[in-house]
């Protein structure tokens, strides 16, 4: 417990000890799943699309698209997914600061807590 | 004597009448008061209905009263509209008796036996206009029916009660001598008769000019049917006590209006001369004005009653907007709306009575939390209001589609746009009534625990309101029969 | 007997069922018969339907004739999704012990299928409303928060009924009382109001602000209630009535990107969802406008894959509602630990709408888009392309908010240390038996067929060529590429509580400001008028007093002198008179 | 008619002599006569054998035909002929009928509002003054009716003044009343003068037939038309020339203005349409100009002032003094109209009118006579203290209204539909503003009388305490009648369109 408590004063849990916490709270078929909680999984997430992306535009030079866009040429899509998506994430910003008002802004009360 | 249809048309004014007396003698003993009251009812109910089948047989009753000054006949002749109108007073008179014992002893209000009589003169009234068989029979009943409700809706004898009976009494009656009698005495002298008969009287070639001045002094002349700007009454008659305004002002005196205007349309102008008029143009507008303008003041009322009023003004003027748009199909809807809002308004103010009666609440915003405590008022109230926006499965919603039928066949497509906002305006001030019932906070929870308590000794003014609302669902799947029942009065080429 | 179900229309046994519900105080048997219903409806559907449009049920009221039953292969699939969604629905809400729930909900499931079912515009007005106050119940269920909510929501739904029946009534009337509903198009008479009626219903852009406002504030069983009929019954009034109308497209299209940028701003996750299904009818509403075989089969599989991953979806939320009493991004967090399975359910439902391969969007919203493609290809109009180009950038967007964000800001990311109990045991069934079918829809070997078989138009399509594969796992893994990578640079908002303005802005606050604003002046101007007009009165009742009354000019006590002048002026007027008439 | 049996064979044939004399010569015993009892019987019955013999004379005529009586047996044109036809003979009864009524009903309150020793003078003041009504309406000479115009006159003066010991102002209301009806008088017997320059002759019948021969006469007779025409308007309370007749009705005893509202414009209206239908004739241009023009358009000129003025009145007897300018309005303008329709509506009016007023006057005089009530205000709570009596005045004012099923309906409602006829729609406007205007008159003491308590004095609420039977019964009387006409009223137009066949014989009865 002293232990914990010392690390706790870090104020930095590792992995380790967090997940034996969770462990013990989670529900039983999350425990092998717990990893999936770690921050160096969750940094290194990104390999997956990564490695995914690499494969399906190899695998697009294999199956051409039967359907052309006038805008298509080799990995559109991967371009378009990526912009796209990006384009969406970067217009929340400046969204928000133009549409976001506080919670209670019409007056009924915020919903559902 | 013999029970004859005649016999029974006389009956469905003398057994109100009778009642009256015996109501009178009755008055140490209030449970034989009443009971003589509900017996009344009861009786004319089976009456009418008897009448109703007779009519849809094809049978015209009628009965010649006397004549008067020499050449005015009172006679009663019965056909569908005024069986109609017949069937929804009688039936409705059931139910609110049925309410009014427990509305009048659960406020312990003070003359209920002169409640009781002069409900039972009105009545016979009402029933006098639904069976008129011309115009100065209309106009006689007519008046009797603003003379007898008078002490009703002065009924608490308060300077407010006077106040409001006093402009009840002027406009009516003020508007029915000014302007209702002297276009009485027009078709008199241009037509040779007063009489009703299908298709209208006035001989071929009548000048526009002169039934385009007619029709402006019956439209304004009936007040009871509350064209704006003629309305006034009806608010100020709110101070009656609720079941006087549920009966009456919700079924007898401003159905009795809106009836008049639709049967002068009927048989004495007669659709074709009514739509050849360029007067019922005018009218109609005024009518869609009134639906609208009567909604906006009514979303501005807190007090249950003064809301409901102003809703009734504007439902009213969708029989009228039907009577002037005069095609077939608004003539039907016109006499639906009669039925429906008939049903769906009683419900609504016999709620409003209840709640009165239990919470003693009259402002709307003073609701909260209130359903929880009076769910089946509530819930008839939520039902009565969707009936009176008009949304299936709930009577109201068939008027509003024959009037819009009604309106494009006379090709005032234009006016939709009125039934349309008017249903989103009654949304907006119906729906919310009962809903800050079931799903506001109540203001005060141990009150409301209280109230409970309370609503439990009071099932007299919780089951008929109930009823009403279970009837107002359960008519929209009787426009059929009830529409199939009108069209011997209309002119069928076109329809 | 058995002949005479034949005629009825299915959807009456939701509303038998649901009138009996009310009525029914045991709340199991209210239960067997949420879930048993559906079944015995759907029985009846394959029963009466058998590859022929029967028309039948004919009911005559007054003048008019309504057409109670008509099923053919468009409505038969509609009717179908709508049986299976009472069926999850049904088993979601099991643990819920409200009789207003479960008997609206039958009400409200009825009156769609019914709404499907009918063959003529009016029935189709009164299944309409009645779907509208049935549900309006289920959003009020959810509370006081909802009260107001469900008054708009109510009031927006009777002005598109009425505005349906405005329509209906001229349409009608112009064609000599015929209201057999058929293919209207936007140029018939009436034809527009009731696309503007079907549009609400269905969240066109500007009148779409009802869902995203009264969905997230209803109750958790309401909410996955609602979310599957309401606009699936409008997308099928459009499908009937406005196919191949080319001005859908382009709304559709709207529609397909306009939610995007509002879902990723949006902090209620069931809002966002409200958002996604904005978006997900948009393609449906493009491909109506497209209106080829191949779009229309492509819309009517998007609903029934649209309903089970959709449904699924609220249903997720729902479950993580129930145990954590809220639906905000920013208060949740790495529910994995608590609620494994429904995790797992969410993550199907978002791939599945996100389309990826072996889930149900793939089979159906390729075609939508496929059909896109060959118009542009066939057209090589530009306004088509760029409609192809905001359908890919909606899928992209897609994939933001429903693929991505919901499932991660609830399970994974930061954890907000919540430590909750699994969903009930049958919210889990429902969530799975959806998760089931999500992954059967697209099933490449007989699933996908079997969707196909139901739709309305024989087309020979496959989803599963090389290329469509390959180039929407592109698409999806360069979205998610994106995800990781901006999340990794810190570009990724976090997410924050606010309210987020939307249209419904304009009748929220300047609607109402404005009818605030109006009342105040008529007060005031009332008052004024009282005035002006009491002063008018008091003044002519003076002046009339002053002449009239005792004291008055008239009445003053006239000298006798006066009066004999008075009588010789007379005499001097009569005899003019005399003069005049006799000359 | 079989009720004609029933009479004596001496009342047939000097019935119409024995109306005018009987009561004139019970006047001269009533005047001597030592106590006012046997002066009231006296006069209850010679008023009841009038009512009598007027009705036998309605029986006779009512068929048409007109009774020719010469009296003392010369011949018109040098003697005096009484004539009666189906023009006069019900105004006859009228004003025996209300003058029974009235006798009758006057018994009680003669002594509240006549001192002791005036009694007897005043019932032969009455009687004269029947006696000269009856005669101006029974006789066939012109000059006759100059004389019996003013017996009733001078008559009526006196009666009016003997309100004094009641109100002071009841002298000067008899003095200026003098000063009027002196000048009309003096008018009407210039124009007679003229007339009799004219046509040589006082007979009515001649006169009218030298008329017609000379195509309406010279100058000479249009001028004397308009002196009769202000002369008897000034009698008639005809609109600007009313002057005298609210003080008159407002200060003199009950029984005297119950009996002047019933009658003496009546007789006055009755010479009117006799002199302008049958002595002249409509045919004639200035006739014709001054019905159509001066007659019509000041009755409703009359109709809307007087109801105006009726409205704001403080005094109660003064309100229906004022509704009574305006209802003779109304028959001023059924004579305007001219047509057999208005003819038969104004008649018809003027005899509902008085029954009506006469009703509504024997209420208030039935409140003045319990307590002591001239005003508006006094009215407070009157339905709870007086309830017989307060309910008879509310049937009246119904009536005067023109409630259906009342007296004031029928006629009203014939006035309208003749008005109609005619296309005179702004004719219709002004009855239809002005019976509104009536409304609030008479709504005003209604609702004063049924929704406001009665007064207090001394704290405690004033008692009940209803008129006496013999004021009751002949106000009721009246009132069940103004129903009865209402509901049926076929006696009523029966001698209304006999008397408008008298008028416009050519268009006898024909009444569309």
């Amino acid at each position: 417990m002293a232990k914990q408590k010392s690390k706790m004063a870090k104020a930095k849990l590792s992995d380790e000890a967090r997940e034996a916490k969770e462990r013990v709270e989670a529900h039983p078929m999350a425990v092998p799943f717990l990893w999936l909680g770690r921050k160096s999984v969750q940094d290194n997430f990104i390999f997956l699309p990564l490695i995914g992306l690499i494969i399906t535009i190899v695998l697009g030079l294999v199956f051409p698209p039967e359907h052309e866009a006038p805008w298509d040429f080799f990995a559109s899509w991967a371009v378009i997914g990526f912009c796209a998506y990006s384009a969406v994430v970067f217009s929340a910003e400046p969204l928000f600061k133009l549409l976001a008002r506080d919670e209670n802004y019409y007056g009924e009360g915020s919903d559902n807590g | 004597m013999t029970y004859s249809a005649e016999m029974a048309l006389a009956l469905t004014l003398l057994i109100p009448l009778i009642a009256a007396p015996l109501i009178l003698i009755c008055r140490s003993q209030t449970n034989i008061r009443e009971a003589v009251t509900l017996i009344a009812a009861i009786l004319l109910l089976v009456n009418v209905a008897n009448l109703v089948v007779t009519v849809a047989g094809g049978a015209r009753p009628t009965l010649l009263l006397g004549t008067f000054a020499g050449e005015f006949d009172v006679s009663l002749t019965l056909e569908p509209l005024g069986a109609i109108f017949m069937a929804i007073a009688s039936s409705l008179w059931l139910l609110n008796s049925l309410f009014a014992i427990g509305y009048m002893r659960g406020n312990n209000e003070k003359n209920q036996t002169r409640f009781y009589v002069f409900v039972a003169i009105a009545i016979s009234a009402a029933m006098g206009i639904a069976a008129a068989g011309n115009l100065i029979t209309l106009f006689i009943f007519y008046e009797a029916l603003t003379l007898s409700t008078f002490p009703l809706v002065t009924h608490k004898g308060d300077a407010k009660a006077k106040r409001g009976g006093t402009i009840y009494a002027l406009i009516l009656m003020g508007t029915s001598l000014a302007l209702f009698l002297p276009a009485i005495v027009g078709t008199h002298v241009i037509a040779g008769t007063t009489e009703f008969r299908v298709g209208g009287v006035f001989p071929e070639g009548t000048s526009l000019l002169a039934t385009s001045v007619l029709l402006f002094l019956f439209a304004f002349g009936i007040g009871k049917a509350a064209l704006m700007p003629v309305h006034p009454w009806l608010p100020n008659a709110m101070v009656a006590p609720t079941p006087v305004s549920a009966l009456l002002h919700a079924v007898a005196v401003v159905k009795a209006g809106v009836f008049s205007i639709l049967k002068i349309v009927i048989f004495t102008f007669g659709p074709a001369v009514t739509a050849a008029t360029p007067m019922s143009t005018i009218l109609s507008w005024v009518a869609a004005i009134s639906i609208v303008v009567a909604s906006l003041i009514a979303l501005r009322q807190d007090n249950l009653k003064a809301r409901l009023a102003y809703s009734t003004v504007s439902q009213l003027s969708y029989v009228t907007l039907g009577a002037m748009l005069a095609a077939p199909a608004a003539l039907v809807g016109a006499g639906l709306q009669i039925v429906m809002h008939a049903w769906g308004k009683i419900t609504l103010f016999m709620c409003a009575g209840a709640i009165y009666t239990v919470a003693h609440r009259t402002n709307i915003s003073s609701f909260n939390g209130l359903g929880r405590s009076m769910p089946w008022v509530f819930g008839a109230f939520l039902v009565g209001s969707l009936s009176i926006i008009g949304i299936p499965p709930m009577g109201g919603s068939w008027p509003k589609y024959f009037l819009m039928v009604g309106a494009i066949d006379s090709g005032k497509a234009i006016l939709l746009a009125a039934l349309i906002m008017s249903s989103i305006l009654n949304v907006i001030y119906l729906t919310p009534i009962a809903i800050r019932g079931f799903l506001k906070p109540p203001d005060n929870p141990e009150k409301d625990t209280e109230i409970r308590a309370i609503a439990k000794a009071h099932p007299w003014v919780i089951i008929p309101p109930v009823i009403t609302a279970m009837g107002a669902l359960i008519l929209f799947f009787f426009a059929g029969p009830i529409s199939d029942f009108l069209i011997p009065v209309l002119p069928l080429d076109s329809f | 007997m058995a002949d005479l179900l034949l005629h009825l229309n299915p959807g009456f046994y939701f509303i038998f069922a649901g009138i009996l519900c009310a009525l029914l105080p045991v709340n199991i048997v209210r239960k067997s018969l949420l879930v048993l219903t559906p079944v015995f409806a759907a029985f009846m559907i394959f029963q009466i339907y058998g590859a022929q449009e029967v028309i039948s049920g004919v009911i005559s009221v007054g003048p008019q004739e309504l057409i109670t039953l008509r099923i053919d292969r468009l409505s038969m699939v509609w009717g179908y999704i709508f049986c299976l969604a009472g069926v999850l629905n049904g088993i979601y809400g099991f643990h819920e012990r409200c009789r207003i729930t479960d008997s609206s909900a039958l009400i409200y499931m009825g009156a769609a299928v019914c709404g499907v079912f009918v063959g003529d515009l009016l029935s189709l007005f009164i299944f309409w409303e009645l779907a509208a106050i049935s549900s309006v119940m289920l959003v009020w269920m959810g509370g006081e928060g909802a009260y107001k909510a469900g008054i708009r929501y109510l009031a927006i739904h009777v002005l598109s009924g009425v505005l349906l029946l405005a329509g209906a009534v001229i349409y009608g009337q112009s064609n000599g009382g015929d209201y057999t509903f058929g293919n209207i198009g936007i140029d018939a008479p009436g034809g527009k109001l009731m696309l503007i009626a079907m549009g609400i219903k269905c969240g066109f852009p500007l009148l779409h602000n009802w869902i995203q406002d009264a969905y997230p504030k209803a109750s958790i069983t309401g909410t996955v209630i609602l979310s599957a009929f309401t606009t699936k019954l409008a997308l099928y009034a459009l499908a009937r009535g406005y196919a191949g109308t080319d001005i859908l497209i382009y709304i559709g299209a709207l529609m397909t990107v306009f939610p995007v940028f509002f879902a990723v701003i949006e902090n209620d996750l069931r809002r966002v969802l409200s958002y996604s299904l904005n978006n997900q009818l948009g393609f449906m509403v493009c491909g109506i406008g497209i209106g080829t075989p191949l779009a229309m089969n492509g819309v009517a599989g998007h609903v029934v894959a649209d309903v089970v991953f959709k449904g699924l979806l609220f249903m997720s939320m729902g479950a993580v509602m129930l145990r954590t009493g809220t639906a905000k991004a920013s208060e949740l967090g790495g529910l994995f630990r608590s609620m494994p399975y429904t995790t797992v359910f969410c993550l199907i439902g978002a791939g599945s709408i996100a389309a990826f391969p072996l889930l149900s969007a793939f089979v159906t919203k390729s075609m939508i888009i496929s059909a896109a493609l060959y118009s542009a290809e066939n057209s090589h109009a530009i306004k088509d392309w760029i409609v192809l180009a905001m359908l890919l950038f909606a899928s992209a967007g897609v994939m933001e908010h429903s693929g991505i964000k919901v499932p991660y800001f609830t399970f994974f990311a930061h954890d907000s240390g919540r430590r909750v109990e699994e969903a009930p045991w049958n919210m889990l069934v429902a969530m799975g038996l959806a998760s089931l079918l999500c992954i059967f829809f697209a099933f490449p070997w007989g699933g996908y067929q079997f969707l196909y078989s139901l739709l309305p138009y024989d087309v020979k399509y496959h989803p599963y060529t090389g290329d469509h594969v390959v180039f929407q796992l592109q698409l999806l893994f360069a979205a998610m590429l994106a995800f990781a990578f901006l999340k990794r640079i810190g570009a990724y908002p976090h997410e924050r509580r606010a309210e987020i303005l939307d249209f419904d802005w304009t009748y929220r606050k300047l609607g109402l400001g404005i009818v605030h604003w109006m009342s105040e002046m008529w007060t005031r101007l009332s008052v004024n008028i009282s005035r002006v007009s009491m002063r008018l009165i008091k003044g002519t009742g003076q002046k009339f007093y002053h002449i009239f009354s005792p004291a008055g000019t008239m009445s003053q006590s006239t000298p006798s002198g006066f009066a004999a002048v008075l009588t010789a002026g007379m005499l001097v007027v009569t005899l003019i008179f005399i003069y005049i008439g006799a000359s | 008619m079989s009720l004609i049996s029933f009479f004596p064979d001496w009342m047939l044939t000097h019935g119409a002599a024995f109306l005018v004399v009987v009561p004139l010569i019970a006047g001269a015993i009533a005047a001597i006569l030592p106590k006012r009892q046997i002066a009231a019987a006296l006069t209850v019955a010679v008023s009841f054998i009038c009512m009598l013999t007027s009705l036998l004379l309605v029986l006779q005529i009512i068929d048409g035909q007109t009774i020719n009586y010469a009296l003392g047996g010369w011949d018109a044109p040098h003697g005096i002929a009484y004539v009666v036809d189906g023009l006069n003979a019900p105004i006859l009864f009228l004003i025996s009928a209300i003058g029974f009524l009235v006798s009758v009903y006057g018994m009680p309150t003669i002594i509240a509002e006549v001192e002791p020793k005036k009694r007897a003078p005043f019932y032969a003041a009455f009687l004269i003054c029947l006696a000269g009504l009856l005669g101006m309406v029974v006789t066939g000479d012109a000059f006759n009716v100059f004389v019996f115009l003013e017996v009733s006159s001078i008559s009526t003066y006196s009666l009016v003044a003997m309100g004094a010991s009641r109100d002071r102002r009841a002298l000067t209301a008899a003095y200026n009343y003098l000063i009027m009806g002196s000048i009309g008088a003096t008018f009407f017997v210039i124009g007679l003068g003229f007339l009799y320059m004219e046509t040589g002759t006082l007979n009515m019948a001649d006169m009218a037939v030298i008329l017609r021969e000379m195509e309406g006469g010279s100058r000479v007779s249009e001028i004397a038309f308009g002196f009769i025409i202000v002369g008897l308007g000034l009698k008639l309370a005809m609109f600007p020339l009313h002057t005298w007749l609210p003080g008159a009705y407002a200060h003199s005893p009950s029984m005297v203005t119950v009996f002047l509202a019933s009658t003496a414009t009546k007789a006055a209206l009755y010479l009117l349409l006799r002199f302008v239908f049958t002595i002249f004739d409509v045919s004639f241009n200035y006739v014709f100009d001054v019905e159509i023009y001066l007659l019509a358009g000041l009755g409703m000129v009359g109709m809307i002032l007087g109801s105006l003025q009726a409205i704001f009145q403080t005094d109660i007897r003064r309100v229906l003094a004022y509704s009574s300018v305006a209802q003779v309005g109304y028959m001023l303008l059924g004579v305007g109209l001219g047509t057999a329709a208005g003819l038969t509506a104004g008649y018809l009016h003027l005899m509902n009118h008085a029954v009506i007023k006469g009703a509504l006057f024997m209420a208030l005089g039935a409140f003045w006579y319990r307590y002591g009530i001239t005003r508006v205000t006094d009215f407070n709570g009157l339905s709870k203290s007086m309830p017989w009596t307060m309910g008879a005045f509310t049937l009246g004012g119904l009536s005067l209204i023109g409630v259906p099923f009342t007296a004031g309906f029928t006629s009203k409602f014939r006035l309208v539909e003749a008005a109609f006829l005619k296309g005179w729609w702004w004719a219709v406007a002004i009855i239809v503003v002005s019976s509104v205007l009536a409304i609030i008159y008479i709504g005003r003491l209604l609702l004063a009388a049924y929704f406001q308590s009665p007064p207090e004095v001394n704290g405690h609420v004033v008692a009940k305490n209803e008129a006496p039977l013999l004021m009751l019964i002949p106000m009721w009387f009246l009132v069940l009648l103004s129903i009865a006409i209402g509901i049926n009223a076929d006696i009523m137009v029966d001698l209304a369109e006999g008397a408008a066949s008298v008028l416009l014989p050519i268009s006898a009865g024909a009444t569309p």
